[in-house]
């Protein structure tokens, strides 16, 4: 099976509109542990990617999904900026002229996206940050799909190992960013970048699978 | 737009949320049109001569909220350029990159960033930008808040208010012809010299979110806050001037340590909601603690140059100086905010 | 004491209301060794090297809390002396007895005074006293609040911000040889051609009092504020920043009038609470509003100058200027709070 | 009768104690229309006069008034404090060398200090000052001693007086002082000058009638 370029603009409207919807939520996470904006920065970025979506969505998946990067690259500053346009950046360069998306080019181009993250952010797992919700899901993603498991299937389980990823970084302390000025005061609070990356990857598990928009009873 | 429209209301003199920084860009661009000019997308604040042909160009950028940083620091002997972020956040790549390009006179350009991810990590894109295009880039990086726990393992400590004298210095010495890589080991020197520590007495609402940052209670106040309301290092009772005074300066001596004899710059800044008259009774307290301990004030700042919106509250920014760093301090500026020799 | 207590607490830092004034005049003394001293009992900031033989002397005081007013006007080409009162209460005469004594150069001494009942009685006093020691005084009134309804028969309109103006334009004309006459003349012209209004969007807490000067709801403003928090002309809702910039910019215009194709100093000023990206926000909207009327703006002064303690607001002061204003105010000035061509 | 320098000393300090209980009150008053220092101001002068009274307690009245008045204008500034000082300077004049004070000679000091408000602040009656409390005051005074009372009762009427002559500001418009800068928003609202005087000659007749302190029910 494949994705299709149409079902990834898909995705990166649902991801806009759920973060439109959680923005209040995501500051407030952000609150506890660093500044209040992760909310207010991610709008920011996903409004401008909706705004610069227009032209491109037609086209092949990396235009898309590099449009995407360098949206969010120069609208969002902040950590989240470099981290979540790097992530699409790459993901967006290994799916260059790829009109239809094949399931493993797609967990692969994530991948890409993931050591992106790393390369730019140098986080390690369980330092707190967005790292401990995307490395879990695409692990499980790429082990469903090794299972022969549907792409749509695959990236269900990809979510709930994100949120799972996201919710287990609540006892952590945080090691990287803004939380970690706090030192032992992050324990007990779940990190802003990982809940917007869970809500990502629950996007894309939603447009991928053609879940009816809103259908989900929204958490958090 | 709902709570944007309430956050206005909030007790801003703003127009929305949305508009505050272009609004506040705009007001520069027109009241300093002698200093400096302004580019919008990016946005960017110019030294009006940019580039100066053979002078190392200095730009720095981070947050807005902390007004007169950077902006009003951009002008003969200071800043080239600076590039303010959103409200709280680090500006983005293609600004610095913009601003390294128009300020590149030849001899390189230094990047003066606060020791935030997002700074770190935007400013380190715009230099891969910038040197994809020939320029000469080198960092420095603003570490000076002790109260934050360093470790090899963490972001490690903020930068704060040595980065306003830093500029100064640094500045002073590019305009006195340093090459970048003299510049950029004389930035190093200044912040390595140099240690801060702040409180808050209330705390700041950011217009998008509408809402205080944190939550304090009317007879709590926070020590070690960072300029972004990030909480600090404890929550304790109010106290007076003279014991909150005593525990940052005794805070920031250990920590460098200041000795016995040091001559030092001493900065005492307000956080963007104290008036000058406290920030002076801060200043008598700082002024005896250190005579107290043989620490002489051959240089001082008073008043509020790296703030946190309308937050209550100060910080305390000590600077070891020596022969070379004294000497830029002095050197003349002419920006928005410092002003001195010319 | 215990209420006093209980205000120390309330978010200032200070280490007691009756020691507020005195800890941050050994404050300023200590940060501004080179400009000034200071006396105390009565409380004096002198300019370091006054009397200055054959040079007008000027004094100037109010209440404390409208801080860098006065003291951070005293030096090199502005004021020779301030006297400042308890926190919002105008000076007693002793002060200004002792200022006019200790700047007196033999050639006679300006008090500049703002219209104020208190400030006017106790100037008054004060040059009787001084005058029966043989000394030669004029005194000058600011009156420049627009807010108030000017009358034969009320105290007149109060004196705010061109206060600031024109200490910095005749204290350049005094340093420039201008005899006491001429100096006063200067001063009653610069007075004449200004305006002034203001506006809260907080209340403040005067220390000794403990609690706000007045009560105002999260989604009111209060138009035509004075500069001790006595009410003004109306309490309005919350309004957008172009919205109050023009209220307040209009009210000042009509009232002068300025004209089409005058030129004015436009001064806007923060109240101690506001910050400076919201100043540069309001500096927008009247740059916006006076070039429409074609008045232009051939100088400009952002920033808090003239405050009310912690609160957040601002006022708008706009100056009709001419040749001779323009010279005086371009002239080197070196105080704490303002500073340039030295 | 007469009036000792003793009962005018026990005068002052009844005053000042008054003074510093209704602190909140006069400050509260003067929040109103002015800028709410009255009573900080008042406290602030009488804790001095306090302080400065010892050496001269036992000299004539003329130099325990004179004393005062420098005393309060010296440390109260504002309105009140040229205007207070003005009046006990010039009522201690009149006094000068006097050890005991005869009725009438009293009245005629009191009356001396009003002259002296008046020219120092140039108000007029009705202008809502604490001019509206002295004037009548001291009529009720002078009449009630031509009437043949005792300097005690003649005080006493005068305090009733300037108790009416406090309340009868209310009504009034401001037309002098910082209240005159509300116009008619000054209105409704009693003028904290005129409450302090009205203390200040309630407790001229509590000290001449040697009224034990602190009997009375405080107002305000
Ligand atoms: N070095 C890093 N590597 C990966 N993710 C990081 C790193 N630093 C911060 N983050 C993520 O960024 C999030 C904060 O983003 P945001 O609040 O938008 O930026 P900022 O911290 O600059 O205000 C954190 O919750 C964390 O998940
Ligand atoms: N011109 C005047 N003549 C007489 N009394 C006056 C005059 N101006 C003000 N006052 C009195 O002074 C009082 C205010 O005193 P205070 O608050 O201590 O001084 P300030 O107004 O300077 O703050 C007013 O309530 C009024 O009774
Ligand atoms: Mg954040
Ligand atoms: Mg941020
Ligand atoms: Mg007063
Ligand atoms: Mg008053």
């Amino acid at each position: 099976m494949t994705v299709s370029t149409a079902q990834l603009a898909s995705w990166l409207e649902r991801y806009a509109a759920v973060i439109a919807e959680h923005k209040q939520y995501l500051t407030g996470l952000d609150a506890a542990i660093g500044d209040g904006d992760h909310g207010i920065n991610m709008d920011r970025g996903f409004q401008a990617v909706i705004a610069k979506m227009g032209p491109v969505r037609d086209k092949d998946a990396g235009t898309l999904l590099k449009t995407t990067g360098m949206a969010l690259v120069s609208t969002v500053g902040g950590a989240s900026g470099p981290l979540y346009g790097t992530f699409f950046l790459r993901a967006g360069t290994a799916l260059d002229g790829k009109i239809e998306v094949a399931d493993k080019e797609l967990v692969d181009a994530l991948e890409a996206g993931l050591k992106g993250v790393i390369d730019r952010g140098k986080a390690n797992l369980k330092d707190k940050t967005m790292v401990d919700a995307l490395t879990p899901a695409l692990e499980r993603a790429r082990a469903r799909l090794g299972e022969g498991a549907s792409i749509a299937d695959a990236l269900s389980a990809a979510a709930e190992a994100a949120e799972s990823g996201m919710k287990a970084t609540i006892p952590l302390k945080a090691l990287k960013g803004r939380a970690s000025y706090l030192g032992e005061r992050s324990v007990g609070h779940q990190d802003p970048g990982a809940t917007s990356t869970f809500f990502m990857l629950r996007s894309l598990h939603e447009a991928v699978a053609e879940i009816p928009q809103g259908a989900r009873t929204t958490t958090g | 737009m709902a709570e944007a429209t309430t956050t206005t209301r909030l007790k801003k003199l703003i127009n929305s949320p949305e508009s505050e920084v272009k609004d506040a860009l705009a007001g520069m661009a027109a009241a300093h049109a002698d200093l400096l000019r302004v580019e919008y997308d990016p946005n960017v604040i110019i030294r009006k001569d940019a580039p100066k042909k053979g002078k190392v160009g200095l730009v720095s950028g981070g947050g807005s909220g902390h007004e007169p940083m950077h902006g009003g620091f951009v002008g003969r002997g200071m800043l080239d350029a600076a590039c303010p972020g959103a409200v709280f956040t680090s500006p983005t790549p293609d600004q610095m990159a913009r601003a390294t390009k128009a300020v590149d006179g030849g001899a390189g350009v230094l990047h003066i960033v606060k020791n935030y991810t997002g700074d770190i990590m935007n400013f380190e894109m715009a230099a891969e930008l910038a040197r994809a295009e020939g320029a000469r880039v080198n960092p420095v990086i603003t570490n000076d808040d002790v109260a934050v726990q360093d470790s090899l393992y963490t972001a490690g400590r903020r930068g704060v208010g040595v980065t306003v004298l830093l500029e100064k210095i640094v500045g002073g010495a590019a305009e006195a012809g340093y090459d970048l890589d003299k510049v950029t080991e004389l930035a190093k020197k200044v912040n390595a010299n140099g240690r801060s520590m702040g409180m808050a007495l209330t705390s700041c609402t950011v217009p998008a979110a509408g809402k205080p940052t944190f939550d304090i209670a009317d007879d709590e106040i926070e020590l070690g806050i960072g300029i972004h309301g990030e909480p600090g290092r404890e929550r304790t009772k109010m106290k007076s001037a003279d014991e909150i005074a005593e525990i940052l300066t005794s805070t920031v001596v250990k920590d460098l340590p200041f000795k016995r004899g040091d001559e030092v710059l001493a900065f005492v800044n307000g956080m963007g909601g104290t008036p000058l008259i406290e920030l002076y009774v801060v200043y008598n307290a700082v002024n005896r603690y250190l005579s107290k301990e043989g620490i002489k004030i051959s240089r001082s700042l008073v008043g509020s140059y790296i703030t946190s919106l309308e937050m209550a509250g100060t910080s305390i920014t000590l600077l070891k100086l020596d022969a070379e760093t004294t000497k830029f301090w002095d050197a003349p500026v002419h920006t928005a905010a410092l002003r001195w020799g010319v």
